[in-house]
């Protein structure tokens, strides 16, 4: 089964990376955009075949690897779950 | 002409490191100090070769290269490669010609994941017509640093071998006495500087401004440059 | 929500770290009781990092003066005189504690924080050097540390283009939870062009330069108070981000500003953000300032006064302008996209006045704030005697070259090319020896001089003997620089510690500080610079005290430094200093104890200072001379773990004569300290030399063509497996 | 307006940072864990109220800049649209 992880830097925590894009595409011509913020989005295969299980795994995995608590908020999609 | 004749503008985006020290080289060899030539210039004087230099332009921010290879002046740049002028871009100016595809590949990420800094190994290898490399000897190997994140040279198989079938691979990562495995980021082929089709653009990884004089090390880098410099003066 | 008029009490100090006198201390000044932000600002100000106010009466022992002294103490950074009507500046910092909350950002914000403290005194940074200590090879967290150190120095100082040339790194259990990250920068500028703090001329404006301002790092202890605030969740101290895209462009535009004549004074917010970057300047100037906080540029919405005034946000500058130079400064700054904002002007009030909303948020005089500061003669006592460690009672391994290959495996000893390969060392193209060598050397761009830079401690000799550790680590650096050939001038020091209110710390740190003074005094490198980083404790235990130091001198020619490799085959080698085997080597607290022996703390090798200056000015005046061709001061390891690496550095061997009689295994591996391994082409004029100056000097064998070394007649070893564990340790650590 | 890029590397292109991590996730004991892609994910506040235009305009910021069109592949959420 596929999950997927969202992460993104917490509200407070600055994102020089997100402020260069927008920048940039103020720059092209874009001048709608008004905020950019950039996260990572991590696509996990797993043998697991039970939602609820898997949501629970990955959770752990997000605790101890994947996200960077400190800084980072995740959210995480089972596209299995309904 | 003279190499001091010769016309020499370097790009200076927000965040270019090596564009001083790319100038300090070029003056060593011609005597001329190049023209440095901020990003926000709409348009760029005749200039024999123009060079991208290394750095962290917009800060590697989304891609590195990506935010420098949509900056103004860089349409200037693919009108000179039209018009068949030569461009010459290192390491991070690498990156910015493959994200405006001047040349063709990208580099991702060092296989090791992490900033490499040593020297490495550069074999020169038999090439399509091209001032970069008509004047080298295709058997050298020079030594010449690298510094950077993201030099992974990647391409699919397909344009691989058509890069290879054209002679398009301008330099290929070889062993050197320095410790560590002769390709330092898992370049495909060991790629480590690619020609456009023309041959009138060049991307490479390694820094031949930083190999200038023995108490650098190396004069590896002072041959590199100084054979394309007169290959375009002649 | 807390007003401005939100009157605190004592319990509102103490949740900032105030005690009960310094908070009678301030309604006693200001005759009244102070509002949040008031005491946000006193508590900022006499806090142990802005204060000083633990170790002031010790640090003032220390030599600041000398000839070659331009700006000592006091300033951003030091500065002293290097020829040629330039000065280098610079100075050492920590950044500990947010290193090991967030290992990435805290050790690039601590990069970009000491770069700040270089540029804004109008010097460009050539050089940034990293002094680390984490927990144990084996620990948990250890390799996540490291990870995230290296590569958050790498993305700071790579991305900002500034080379880092050289550090050290050491692993000890007492670092396990308190993991240390001191980061040196040093620049250069015109000696007539030093830029400082002071403001200066009442009605000049204030201007804000760089980032934006948002509630990242803003003191912890005081925003964890829930009584401050009702959203205290959304408020909580967030980690503060590098950004050093940002904190070039800033550096650059500052360069590029300070080259017209617009700048009276310049500080970076550092520390306590707009409090002490405004307070320093107001008070160096014996002037006040008033600010519209509402001009302040802001990230987040409604911040509060209390929040702008102690945000630690990255990348911002205050700076008071010549009136006429505003419209000048807006246009580079706008150049270079980042924030210019005229925030106040310089006052004759001599009163810190903050407006918020059109109403004052804070109004307090400023003398109090920096003057009146607490300091502190904390108790302290006799550092504890420590037993000698002799060298019959440790084991005797049988064969050096045995040994030898065990102990370069030591994480302690083995490569660090894992590390600072990760760093780019050659970016500015002036660097002409980076990590890997002794002090590492940068050119004067354009010149032929060269900047040595070397930072040194040796902190399991400072736990041992904290005078004597203090004084060693000033020895070894003047070692490193003069091993290479250059002049010693100046030191900066970053004095890292465990809780000073212990009496057994406070002896380490006053101990050390003297050891460090008399050795600085005799060496002639004055202090110019530093930091204090105190209070390096996990669950009341102290780590292992850490004065770093680091020392900068100069070489006329760059031509004629010297590297640690062996030139050629036929050289002779030669040992500079104590080598008589009848007088043990000293084995106590080396390397070779922690490798081989128990877990008790020995009495460290002494210092000799005069025979350091002695023995390092001639090691210096031969190589300038051309008579030594490579050159290596022993320390970590002895002997022959400076002949190995060598042996490594140059792809040659070498053939040493061992002693007939006394512990081999002491003479291979003892640390007595003033000594140098070095080769030269005639060992008998070297020799002769040395006896002219009444230099202990013998020689030990010879560099050899084969890729081996030789100890005697019956050791061997191949330099390609002493190679092998030497650049496979960290590697094979960090691979886990 | 929030429109949602999510940004991945297409298949044929090695993801070495997914295998570094999918190695790690093993060690840690996750071992159900098959395969690991690391793509963005970028958050736009925009100037729009028009969820179908604002999707045009996100969709050329994709293609002049977001993404690299040789080895990454994009998708467009707009949670607004229904
Ligand atoms: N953290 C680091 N960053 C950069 N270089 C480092 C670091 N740690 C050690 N080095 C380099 O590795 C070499 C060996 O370090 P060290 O053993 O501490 O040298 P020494 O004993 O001469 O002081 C030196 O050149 C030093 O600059
Ligand atoms: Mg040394």
């Amino acid at each position: 089964m596929q999950a997927i992880v969202n992460i993104s830097l917490k509200d407070a925590v600055l994102d020089p990376q997100g402020r260069a894009i927008s920048h940039s595409l103020t720059d092209l011509g874009f001048n709608e955009v008004t905020d950019v913020r950039v996260g990572k989005q991590i696509l996990l295969e797993i043998d697991e075949n039970d939602p609820a299980r898997l949501r629970q795994r990955v959770a752990r995995m997000c605790e101890t690897l994947l996200s960077n608590t400190v800084i980072e908020d995740y959210s995480i999609v089972i596209p299995d779950e309904e | 002409m003279t190499l001091s004749a010769l016309r020499v503008a370097i790009i200076v985006f927000p965040g270019s490191n090596c564009d001083r020290d790319m100038m300090v080289a070029i003056e060593q060899l011609t005597s001329r100090r190049p023209a440095l030539v901020w990003h926000k210039e709409a348009s760029l004087d005749a200039a024999d070769l123009v060079i991208i230099p290394g750095g962290f332009s917009f800060g590697d921010y989304l891609r590195c290269g990506a935010l420098a290879g949509r900056s103004p002046i860089m349409n200037a740049v693919l009108d000179h490669a039209a018009r068949g002028g030569a461009v010459m871009g290192i390491c991070n100016g690498f990156q910015i010609l493959t994200e405006t595809g001047m040349v063709p590949g990208v580099l991702i990420r060092n296989a090791g994941l992490k900033f490499a800094c040593r020297n490495v190994g550069l074999q020169v290898c038999e090439t399509l017509a091209s001032p970069f490399t008509s004047g080298l000897v295709t058997s050298k190997r020079l030594i010449i640093p690298i510094a950077h994140n993201e030099g992974n040279y990647f391409a699919e198989p397909d344009e691989l071998n058509q890069l290879e079938g054209n002679g398009q691979i301008a330099f290929r990562y070889t062993d050197s006495k320095a410790i560590g495995p002769a390709n330092p980021n898992g370049a495909a082929h060991d790629i480590a500087g690619v020609i456009s089709q023309n041959g009138r653009v060049l991307g490479m990884m390694p820094h031949p401004e930083r190999a200038m004089s023995d108490l650098h090390g190396s004069t590896d880098g002072a041959y590199l440059l100084l054979k394309s410099l007169e290959a375009l003066a002649s | 929500m807390t007003s401005a008029s939100d009157k605190m009490t004592f319990q509102n100090a103490a949740a900032m770290g105030l005690s009960r006198d310094e908070w009678n201390l301030i309604t006693q000044r200001l005759g009244r009781v102070p509002n949040l932000c008031e005491l946000g600002i006193f508590s900022a100000m006499w806090s142990e990092h802005c204060s000083y106010k633990s170790s002031k009466k010790w640090l003032k022992t220390l030599p600041i003066d000398g000839p070659q002294v331009i700006e000592g103490p006091g300033e951003n950074a030091g500065a002293v005189d290097i020829g040629d009507g330039l000065a280098a500046i610079f100075k050492i910092e920590s950044h500990n504690h947010p290193s090991y909350i967030e290992p990435y950002q805290g050790a690039a914000t601590g990069v970009g924080g000491i770069l700040r403290d270089v540029f804004t005194m109008g010097a460009r940074p050539v050089a940034l050097l990293n002094a680390l200590r984490f927990g144990e090879a084996g620990h948990d967290k250890t390799r996540h540390l490291v990870n995230g150190v290296v590569s958050g120095i790498g993305g700071y100082g790579n991305c900002i283009g500034i080379p880092t040339i050289g550090g050290e790194v050491n692993f000890h259990k007492s670092y396990n939870g308190n993991i240390l990250v001191n980061a040196m920068a040093v620049g250069l500028t015109n000696s007539d062009r030093i830029f400082r703090s002071a403001a200066t001329g009442p009605g000049n404006p204030v201007i804000y330069v760089g980032a934006k301002t948002g509630r990242d790092g803003i003191h912890g202890a005081t925003m964890a108070s829930a009584e401050f605030s009702d959203e205290t969740e959304s408020k909580r101290p967030t980690v503060q981000v590098g950004d050093p895209f940002t904190g070039k462009l800033l550096m650059e535009a500052c360069l590029e500003l300070m080259a017209s004549d617009s700048v009276l004074s310049i500080q970076d917010m550092g520390a306590a953000g707009l409090t002490s970057s405004s307070v320093e300047m107001a008070s160096k100037g014996g002037l006040g300032m008033e600010i519209d906080l509402d001009l302040v540029p802001a990230r987040e919405e409604n911040m509060s006064a209390y929040e702008l005034m102690l945000s630690e946000s990255q990348e911002r500058m205050l700076m008071v302008l010549k009136p006429e130079a505003t419209e000048t400064a807006r246009v580079i700054f706008n150049k270079w996209d980042l924030d210019f904002m005229p925030i106040g002007q310089v006052t004759e009030t001599g009163r810190l006045v903050l407006l918020k909303n059109g109403a004052a948020a804070c109004d307090i005089p400023i003398g109090p704030l920096v003057d009146d500061a607490p300091e502190y003669d904390r108790p302290h006592g006799d550092a504890p005697t420590r037993p000698k460690l002799a060298s019959h009672d440790i084991a005797t391994n049988s064969q050096i070259s045995k040994t030898l290959k065990s102990m370069l495996g030591h994480v302690d000893l083995a490569s660090r090319r894992w590390i600072y390969e990760q760093y780019d060392s050659q970016v500015m193209a002036d660097t002409m020896a980076g990590p890997g060598g002794d002090a590492a050397l940068v050119r004067v761009h354009g010149s032929h001089r060269g900047l040595a830079i070397s930072t040194d401690c040796t902190p399991r000799y400072v736990e041992a003997n904290p005078k004597t550790g203090g004084a060693q680590a000033v020895a070894e650096a003047y070692r490193n620089l003069s091993a290479i050939g250059a002049t010693p001038l100046a030191i900066t020091n970053n004095l890292n510690f465990g809780n000073p209110e212990k009496p057994e710390i406070m002896t380490q740190l006053v101990d050390s500080i003297i050891g460090m003074g008399d050795a600085a005094r005799m060496l002639d490198t004055p202090v110019v610079s530093g930091n204090v980083s105190l209070y390096n404790e996990t669950d009341g235990s102290a780590i292992q005290p850490c004065p770093v130091i680091g020392m900068v001198g100069v070489i006329d020619d760059v031509e004629l430094a010297v590297g640690h490799g062996f030139i050629a085959a036929g050289n002779d080698i030669l040992v500079v200093g104590q080598n008589d085997s009848k007088n043990d080597g000293w084995l106590g607290a080396s390397i070779y104890q922690q490798h081989f022996g128990d877990d008790k703390i020995y009495a460290p090798p002494p210092i000799d200072l005069a025979a350091e200056r002695a023995h390092g000015s001639f090691v210096r005046q031969q190589i300038l001379a051309g008579k030594i061709n490579a050159a290596h001061d022993i320390s970590d390891g002895g002997l022959a773990v400076a002949i190995a690496e060598m042996a490594l550095k140059s792809g040659l061997g070498a053939s040493i004569l061992v002693p007939e009689q006394g512990q081999l295994h002491a003479w291979a591996f003892g640390e007595d300290q003033a000594r140098f391994v070095v080769s030269t082409e005639d060992g008998t004029a070297l020799i002769a030399a040395a006896k002219d100056a009444g230099i202990e000097i013998t020689s030990i064998g010879m560099v050899s063509e084969a890729s081996e070394l030789k100890f005697g007649d019956r050791d061997t070893i191949s330099l390609q497996e002493l190679n092998d564990v030497f650049e496979s340790c960290i590697p094979s650590l960090m691979a886990g």
